[in-house]
Parts: structure tokens; C-alpha cells; sequence
């Protein structure tokens, strides 16, 4: 009982961390439990004692939020997953492959139609959508068009509807969704990369060492690499 | 003329009252529990009898085995209740008018201002019903049935709370009502007085039957 | 205190738009489901009440999500809606006035149920003997002294329809000066490392806000609460 | 269709009880704020009524991020009381009941007060006369006719309880076994690629115990009605 | 022995009443609208004058000038109400010793037997008084008023809606009780007879005001 590890997790990545507490559990009898929820809620309960041994947010932000606050052990902390970016419309738009780069018109692609992506102020996704249209020259011209959704997964479920025809989502999220298509993706430069933090809180159990190693293990490569993440960091054996 | 022959079990009591009346008043007369009140309702409408039939002149109101039965709002029946059930939210004026307005009746400021005049209540006209005297109370619901202009009205113990000198001075009214505007009425009160006064034919009930029917020698 | 930039004043207005619109609108259906609930018996009564519950009883996402799926602009309801009438909620404040309005109908239907339940029936048998016909009766009795309840519905419902988001953002979105509401900006505000001391700033002004509409609706209650005592 | 992973299953316990217990544990405050805003006048009543609404008026999240930060094990308050009563509700069910209990109160005290202040003054009255003190008049006249209300709020409280996420999820997160209702499986469920269905089942769930509870509390409804109507 | 000197300005009409009552039946009798059930329910502490003194023997009961005001609660006054006011969450039997629980008193079989067949009401102890008839929730609100064993009764029309054989029944009881248990009590009635019978004494008001005070040849 006493050895129950507990994870927070960014609600994002529930799929493949049960996946992979499952085999943990599997190989060592060791149990773990996750909590899911927004990043910005996990940091915040960690930051009041919440009681887990390991975060892991879905962006950078947090984790510097939880490090900042002394609640993560630096020393632990590795950017383990990485997705990316790309543009989708829905399965019967006429759009098929476009072209993103420097110069690309976002705005004009959209018509009088919506753009959706996350809270570009709040949501990761929204955050390195506007990061990459900034960089790409695209962003004035197709704000006034944007419809933010709460979620990455709200966003997807704008453009499936055919509410938006257009929509600025994770690889991971597009690709499980029939009624979407993935038009174009975005160059990897033109975003910050896109990180999953993983570290241990400072009042981590010892147990919880072997547990964040699993993490990085290529055991968990595959199963993450199954659920669409790319693998950021060479497994540990 | 009407004609009522309506059964209905009341928890304990097994009502079962028939009489007819041809016009005039007839009274209600019985000891606290046996039926009155009960019977008032049915011919309102308010309540269905289990069995039985209600007809006033040519119209069937109530028939249990025709399966008719008017609903209240459609017999033009008026009533003073037992308890004034007056519109809280209402002035006594608007109470007044209720009757007319729900009928799509013309104004008749005679006829307003006589019963207003009779019951003496022009001081409460402004007013709402919640702090109106027991007294008051029952006159503006008295008005308020006189003034809906009904082909039949129902009188539930109606001077109940009234002194004696305003109690002389709705009598003749009332004896007016019967003898000149031929509105028939039926009449519940305890008073042997006012019954004898009023009444053109007695209906004597106990325990939920007619025990008797006749002239006011019954009282 | 009230430095509020350009764009956060459209949210607290657009927010008061959508709260008082969604309000209004789903009164009448709220009185006319609160009747039905309380005064008839019917087939499906049971499923009524609880598909009026339901966006208390499912994460307001759901709800949303739901919404979406039947209200889009390529959903039928949605189609039929647009095609027929020219109604479009999809990222329209209108949508959010949906949401809100949907999210909140179960509180105001509550309230008037409550108080249509405790109106006494003898006046409206007394209303009937005067000649009223049934609606007649509703119009002129009932719904008067239902009141209190009618009030204290619409505080319910103003107060949810001010604190929505989570249904709304699902349905309709985030769009500044379209669908950002007070709730949502606070949201979004409560994402953002360091975003706390900004979404304090709008948390008081939306405490004001229900404070006013609070002090408003209890003046009103005291004066229907005499008027129905009769005084 | 029924085939929950036991961890659903024991969402949906968890889910019960602190719905449950939410709702019985604040229905006696509920009475009483219900009856100080319904009958007595004080100086800040406005203030009280104010902070009653205030969890319907703020986005859930917020109300959760209020909670966290003053009843946490490190907020002072929520330190004051885990080592003064041994009181803990960071991330316990305690703490869910507590988000809940918050969340609903609203809807408890409105549905509540509403019920009182449509309590006949007269018949209080007579109970005086009769020789009784002020609070068993509450006791044995007010309260009993107040039922019809206080069963109508706590249907609320209890609806309102089970939907909750967004001040719970904050508050205590969202621990399997410990903190994790349906609602938060839901909403986690829906945040995943693919996790449609699974939510579904859930939804269906939760409107399947809705609707035992409205049934349920429909039939004391009744009971409560016919015995306030004296029959 | 009570001493009522009382003034309140009611709506139109500016009440100003004073009398003294030395045990007996002092009966109030005026006209609808004149403020008889105001004064009762100054007595009884539901009201509060705007100026005046209470007294009942050696408690003062209200007292402006020296901001006295007894809560009705612990006044012991037992009041039959112009409406019967029964408590329709309770049995008729629950109603009956209601006042009896709230004053911790030890329960009375014989005064409760003898109550119940006094009015009649064995019948309909079980019932809750929804469906009651006007004269029978009359007699139940008489039975609760009599059974708190009050040091003086105020009684608002009781008999009103009773019928004449009941009433029979009553008044003598009423007579004993005021002969014998020496209960003071105030009754306020319309009707002459009644009030001839048990009054020992008459205070007359008219519009607010006491017109003419003494014995029963007053009315
Ligand atoms: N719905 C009901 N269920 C059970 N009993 C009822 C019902 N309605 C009336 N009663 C009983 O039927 C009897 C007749 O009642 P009703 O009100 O007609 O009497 P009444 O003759 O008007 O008496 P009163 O002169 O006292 O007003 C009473 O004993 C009453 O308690
Ligand atoms: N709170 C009030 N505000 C205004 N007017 C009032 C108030 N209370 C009573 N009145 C008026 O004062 C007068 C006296 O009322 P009260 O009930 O004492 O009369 P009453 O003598 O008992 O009459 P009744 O025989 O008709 O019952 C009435 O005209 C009534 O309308
Ligand atoms: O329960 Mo919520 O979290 O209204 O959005
Ligand atoms: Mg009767
Ligand atoms: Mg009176």
C-alpha cells in the first residue's frame, strides 16, 4: 500500500500512461496511480502538498511553475515526449495538401469559415499554433478568424462537426480521428518544440525513482510511440 | 329548475342527496359535516360525483353515465365559499370586476355601485384582501359572486360572520334577487331565522342524505 | 482596480448580454415546463424531468459536447434550424445564450415548480366558478402568485448563466467579442502561469455584478411578497 | 454495455457517496442560511446572500482554485484545521464532498428559502399562541411545511453534485479511488483521442442514477404534498 | 382580572379601545370591520399596539411606555382564531395536544375525552384537517384552544359555522367553564342570543372606538 506510486498527468496523455502503468505494474507489483487533469491544475495542487511522486505536464510551462515553486527536483526533470503540429480540416473539405511555410495565407485558405486550435493564450496547443503563425508571417491576418476551444480535444471536435473548416492540432489527436484529415503539418522550426516534461516532486517516495525510469525506458517508448508521441530522449535499458 | 342526484363516497360518509328546486331559494339546512358544502361543490363543478346527474333548466351539467360533465368555468354558477377565497394578489375592486372580465361581460356601474353600496364596501375598493376583517372579507366575496351575474348562485353560509343590522340589510336584497331578478339560489345557513326569511323551500340533511324536504316549517 | 484592458471589458459586457438574453428567452419555456411538471400527468413526465436535470447531473463539457453534436451547423437540428429559420448558434453569442441558457433551465425550472406547487388551488377553483377558462385561470391566478418563485428562478439562472463556461467554450468557443464571456476569460486567465492576479480583477467584477442583480431581484421579491400577502 | 473497468465502477461508487453526503451534510446549514435570508434582517444579510450565490457566479475552477488555496494542507486555514480538528480535505473524498457541498449550496438555500418564505405567517402565529417557542414553532410548523422545498433542493444539491467537476477536480484532483467521480472520468475520458465511447457509458450512467434519484424524490414529493394539503 | 387599553392606527381606521374585564365572559360586539380581532390579537401578543398597556391579574403583558411586550409564547392565552388555522401537517388528534407538548404539560385523559366528545370530533382524531368541513375544523380549533389549558381564552366568532343543536351543546360547556374553572375569556360574536346567554359583561365598539360597556342588556 505504502509503496502506491501516484502520477499527475496532463489529461492528454491518460491513454498511453495507463498503458504503461499497466505494465509497470505488470513487471514489478508495484501500483500506480494517476490523477488527470489540466496541467495548470496539477502544478497549482502540487504547489498545496498535493501527494504525488511525479508530474507530467503537457508543456514546459507548468513544469518551470512547479520547479519555480520547489515542489519538482530539477535534477529529475526530463522533456521525455515531443508531438507536432499540424493543420486539418475535415475528411470532405475540398483541401488536401497545402504547403506551410513562410508566406502561407492561412486566413485566405479559411474563407469566411473558422479556425479553431486551443486557448492560444491558455491551451499548449494554442500557444505553439500562435507561436508557429507568428513565425510563418500568417498570424494578422487569420486571428480575427480563430475560434478557441478549451481543449485540444474541443478543437479536433470543432473541425470533425464541420464547425470550423480548419483546425491547429497535435499529430497525436489528428490522427485518431476519422473525420478528419491532416492537410499539411507544420515545419518542426517554425514552433518551439513541443515537450512533455516528466520529473519527480520533491516529497517523491524512493520508489518513485524506478518508477520515472520505466518512463523513460523503451518499453515505454513503444507504448508512448504507439499513442502518436515522438520518443524525445534515448531509452534507458 | 334544478335537478341533483348525486352520490359520493367522502371518506366515512356515503353521500346521497337528490332534490330538485324550481326557482326560489332553497335551503340547505344540516348539522356541521353532513354533506352541504360537499353537495355545493359538485353543482359548481369543483368536485365530480361518483354517480349521478345535475341539470339546470335545459342543460345537463353533470351525468355520470353520459360521461358529460361542464367543467365549473362553463356553468356560470356563482359562489360564496365557506371561506372568502378572495384573489390576494388582487384589489377588492379588481376582485369584483373578476367575474365580468373572465366572461367578457359589459360594464354595468349601476350594478357595481348598488352592490358596493349595499355591502358597504366603497371605503375597501383600493385595498387587497390580505388585511381585510373577517367580515369584510366575506361581503367582497359576496359581491364578487353577485356581480359575475350567474344563472345560479351558491350561497355557503354567506352572513355567517355579519352582524345583525348588516345582516337585515343584505336580506331584502337578496329576497329582491329571488323575487325580481328570478335568480334561483341555494342557500346554506344555521340560522333559523334567516332561513325562515329567506328561504322558499327547505332541504333537510343528515349524515349525507336527505332527511326531509319541504316548506320553511322544516326549520 | 478596474484597469481592465479594451478586450476584457467586451468580455463583462458581452457577459451581461448573454446572461440577461438567456434569462429572458428560457423563461416562458421554463413556466410552461414548470406547469407541466406540476400541475399534469402525463406519459414521459418522469423522462421530461430528467432531461431537464440533465445538464445539472453531466460535466458542463458534455453538455457542450452534446449541444454541439445536435445544434452545429452540419448537425440535423442544427441544418434544420439554419436552413428554415436562420437561426445559427455555431460561434454566435447566440450559442452561448443557448448554452447558458440550457445550463441553467433546470434551476429556473426548479423555482417555479416549487412555488406553482404552493399556490393554493382554491383560488383557482374560485377562479374557475367566476367564468376563467384554464389559461385564463394560469394568466390571471397562477402565474401571479407564482412570482417568487419566478424571481428567485431567474436570480438561479442569471447567477449560472454568468458562471458558465465549461458547456459554453465547448460549444461555441472562445471568440473575443463573440463568445468570450467573463467565465471563460477567467478560465483561460487561470491557465496561464502568473494569470492569477488579472483573473482576480475579473472574479470581483463579476461578484459585483451578481451582487447588483441579487439586490435588484430580493427589492423585487420584497414587493411581490407583500403584493401576494395581500397588503 | 455495463462492462465498466472496476475503476469506473469505483468512480461510480465514489460518485454516490460523496453525492450523497454532500447533500446531507450541508442540507442543515442549508436550512438554516435558507432561514436567516428568509426571515430575519441583519446588517450584511446581502453580503451572506452574496456569498451563497458566489460558487454559481464563478467558473467552477476558480471556486475550486478558492478552495485550494484556503483550505489546502498548506493554506492556513486548511492547516488550522488538520492539525486543530484533524480536519483534512486536500485530496481526500472529503475534500470532493466539500467541492460539491460548495457547488450545490446554492441551489439548496434558494429551492429551501423559497419554501419558507411561502409558509403561511398565520399558522406560526397560532403556534405561539399555543405556547410554543420561537424555535419549536421552526421545528414543528415551519420546517415540516418547508419539505416540499427542502426536497426540491436537495434533489438539486444532489444532481448538481454528481455533475460537479470543475471545483472538484481543482480543489482535491482527480484520484482514482479517492477523489475520482464520474464526472472527472468523463471529462478525462473525453480530453483523450478515442475516449469517446468509454465516456458515453459513463454519461449513460450518470443519467441512469439521476433519474432513480428524481424518481425517488418525486414519490416523497407527493407524499410531502398530500400531507401539507392535510389529506 | 384584565386591564386593555390599547391604541393602533389600522390602515383608515384609528382603533383606540379600552376596558376592563374582572373574570367572566366579556364579549365584544360590534359591527363587521370594527376591530374586534385586532384587539384580540393584541391580547394575545400577535399583534403589537402602538401605545397602551396590557394587563392580565398581576403580569403585565404590554406596556409601551416601559417597552414591555410579553412574546405571545409565554403569555398562555389560548385563542380560537376567526379562521381555524389548524396545522395541516397533523392529525386533528396531533392538533388537539400541540399546545398541551409545547407547554410541557402532563397529558389529561378526562379533559381530552371529554373535549373530544363535548365537539363531537372522536371520529375524525386520525385525520388530518385538509377535507374537513367548515364547522368541523371550527370545533377542532375550539378542542386545541381548550386543551392548552389557557389562563384566558379569546374566542373570534367559535360557533359561527355551527349549527344550532351544537351550538346548544357548547354554550352550556362554555357556561361551566366560566363558572367553574373560572377561565376569564373574551368572546366575540354576532349574534345576540349567544351572547346574552354566556356574556357577563358587554363592551360595544363601533368604527375603533368602545360605544357603550356593560352588562348584557347592551346588546
Ligand atoms: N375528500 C374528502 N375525503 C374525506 N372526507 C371528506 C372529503 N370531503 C369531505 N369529507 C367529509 O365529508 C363530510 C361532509 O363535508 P362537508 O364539507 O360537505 O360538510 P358540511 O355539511 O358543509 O359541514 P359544515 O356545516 O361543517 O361546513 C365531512 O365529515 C368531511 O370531513
Ligand atoms: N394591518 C392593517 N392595515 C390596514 N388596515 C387594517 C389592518 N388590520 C386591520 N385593518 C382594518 O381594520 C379594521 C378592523 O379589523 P378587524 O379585523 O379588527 O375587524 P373586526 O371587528 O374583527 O371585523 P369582523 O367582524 O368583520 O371580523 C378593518 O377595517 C380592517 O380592514
Ligand atoms: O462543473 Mo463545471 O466544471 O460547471 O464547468
Ligand atoms: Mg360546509
Ligand atoms: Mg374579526
Amino acid at each position: 500500500q505504502d509503496k502506491t506510486i501516484t502520477i499527475f498527468a496532463a489529461a492528454s496523455m491518460k491513454n498511453a500512461v495507463d498503458d504503461i502503468n499497466a505494465a509497470y505494474t505488470k513487471a514489478t507489483g508495484v501500483k500506480v496511480v494517476s490523477s488527470y487533469a489540466a496541467s495548470s491544475a496539477l502544478a497549482k495542487q502540487l504547489e498545496q502538498g498535493a501527494p504525488a511522486d511525479v508530474f507530467a505536464s503537457a508543456d514546459l510551462d507548468w513544469m518551470d511553475y512547479g520547479v519555480q515553486k520547489k515542489v519538482i527536483k530539477e535534477d529529475t526533470r526530463v522533456n521525455l515526449l515531443g508531438n507536432r503540429l499540424v493543420l486539418i480540416a475535415p475528411t470532405d473539405s475540398k483541401l488536401t495538401n497545402v504547403t506551410i511555410g513562410q508566406g502561407f495565407d492561412l486566413a485566405k485558405l479559411a474563407g469566411d469559415g473558422r479556425i479553431t486550435t486551443g486557448d492560444v493564450q491558455a491551451v499548449p496547443v494554442g500557444k505553439y499554433a500562435k507561436a508557429a503563425l507568428e513565425k510563418l508571417g500568417a498570424w494578422q491576418a487569420a486571428a480575427p478568424k480563430f475560434a478557441m476551444a478549451e481543449s485540444v480535444r474541443a478543437a479536433l471536435a470543432f473541425v470533425a462537426r464541420g464547425e470550423a473548416v480548419l483546425g491547429i492540432v497535435y499529430e497525436t489527436d489528428a490522427k485518431v480521428e476519422p473525420k478528419v484529415k491532416i492537410v499539411g503539418a507544420f515545419p518542426q522550426e517554425s514552433y518551439p518544440p513541443i515537450v512533455y516534461p516528466v520529473g519527480l516532486t520533491t516529497t517523491a517516495k524512493p520508489e518513485a525513482a524506478a518508477y520515472l525510469n520505466f518512463l523513460r525506458s523503451s518499453a515505454a517508448k513503444a507504448i508512448f510511440e504507439k499513442y502518436g508521441f515522438s520518443f524525445l530522449i534515448k531509452p534507458v535499458s | 329548475m334544478l335537478t341533483v342526484k348525486v352520490e359520493k363516497q367522502l371518506g366515512q360518509l356515503a353521500l346521497s342527496v337528490s332534490f330538485t328546486s324550481e326557482g326560489g331559494v332553497t335551503a340547505l339546512f344540516g348539522p356541521s359535516g353532513t354533506g352541504k358544502t360537499s353537495v355545493i361543490n359538485m353543482i359548481a363543478g369543483l368536485i365530480a360525483p361518483d354517480r349521478g346527474r345535475i341539470a339546470l333548466d335545459d342543460t345537463v351539467l353533470f351525468d355520470g353515465t353520459a360521461r358529460i360533465d361542464v367543467p365549473a368555468w362553463r356553468r356560470g354558477i356563482g359562489i360564496v365559499f365557506q371561506e372568502s377565497r378572495l384573489f390576494p394578489h388582487f384589489t377588492v375592486k379588481h376582485n369584483l370586476d373578476y367575474g365580468r372580465w373572465m366572461r367578457g361581460l359589459k360594464a354595468d356601474p349601476t350594478a357595481f355601485a348598488h352592490v358596493v353600496e349595499l355591502l358597504d364596501i366603497g371605503p375597501l375598493l383600493a385595498r387587497r384582501p390580505g388585511k381585510l376583517s373577517g367580515g369584510e372579507r366575506q361581503r367582497v366575496a359576496f359581491g364578487r359572486a353577485l356581480l359575475m351575474r350567474p344563472r345560479l348562485l351558491l350561497l355557503d353560509e354567506p352572513l355567517a360572520s355579519l352582524d345583525a343590522t348588516r345582516k337585515q340589510e343584505i336580506l331584502p336584497y337578496l329576497e329582491r334577487l329571488r323575487d325580481d331578478a328570478r335568480v334561483p339560489m341555494i342557500y346554506v345557513s344555521h340560522d333559523p331565522a334567516e332561513v325562515k326569511r329567506i328561504a322558499t323551500r327547505v332541504v333537510r340533511l343528515d349524515a349525507g342524505k336527505v332527511v326531509a324536504e319541504g316548506g320553511v316549517e322544516l326549520v | 482596480m478596474f484597469n481592465l484592458s479594451p478586450e476584457e471589458w467586451i468580455a463583462v459586457a458581452l457577459s451581461l448580454r448573454i446572461a440577461v438574453v438567456a434569462t429572458i428567452v428560457s423563461l416562458p419555456f421554463g413556466i410552461a415546463v414548470a406547469f407541466l411538471l406540476a400541475r399534469t400527468d402525463f406519459w414521459g413526465k418522469s423522462l421530461l424531468d430528467a432531461i431537464v436535470h440533465l445538464p445539472l447531473v453531466l460535466p458542463p463539457v458534455v453538455t457542450g459536447y452534446l449541444l454541439l453534436i445536435t445544434l452545429g451547423r452540419r448537425a440535423p437540428v442544427g441544418a434544420f434550424l439554419a436552413d428554415h429559420f436562420g437561426i445559427v448558434f455555431s460561434f454566435r453569442w447566440t450559442g452561448a445564450v443557448l448554452a447558458c441558457g440550457v445550463m441553467a433551465f433546470p434551476l429556473l425550472v426548479r423555482a417555479i415548480r416549487l412555488s406553482i406547487e404552493a399556490v393554493d388551488g382554491k383560488l383557482e377553483q374560485a377562479a374557475a366558478t367566476l367564468g376563467a377558462r384554464p389559461l385564463l385561470v394560469f394568466f390571471s391566478v397562477t402565474l401571479p402568485l407564482t412570482l417568487p418563485g419566478i424571481i428567485a428562478g431567474m436570480v438561479l439562472a442569471f447567477a449560472r448563466a454568468l458562471g458558465e463556461f465549461g458547456a459554453t467554450i465547448t460549444f461555441v468557443s472562445n471568440i473575443p467579442g463573440e463568445t468570450q464571456t467573463i467565465s471563460a476569460a477567467i478560465y483561460t486567465l487561470t491557465q496561464v502561469p502568473g494569470g492569477d492576479a488579472a483573473a482576480l480583477k475579473l472574479v470581483v467584477i463579476a461578484v459585483i455584478i451578481s451582487l447588483a442583480a441579487l439586490m435588484v431581484s430580493e427589492w423585487f421579491a420584497r414587493r411581490a411578497a407583500i403584493r401576494l400577502r395581500g397588503e
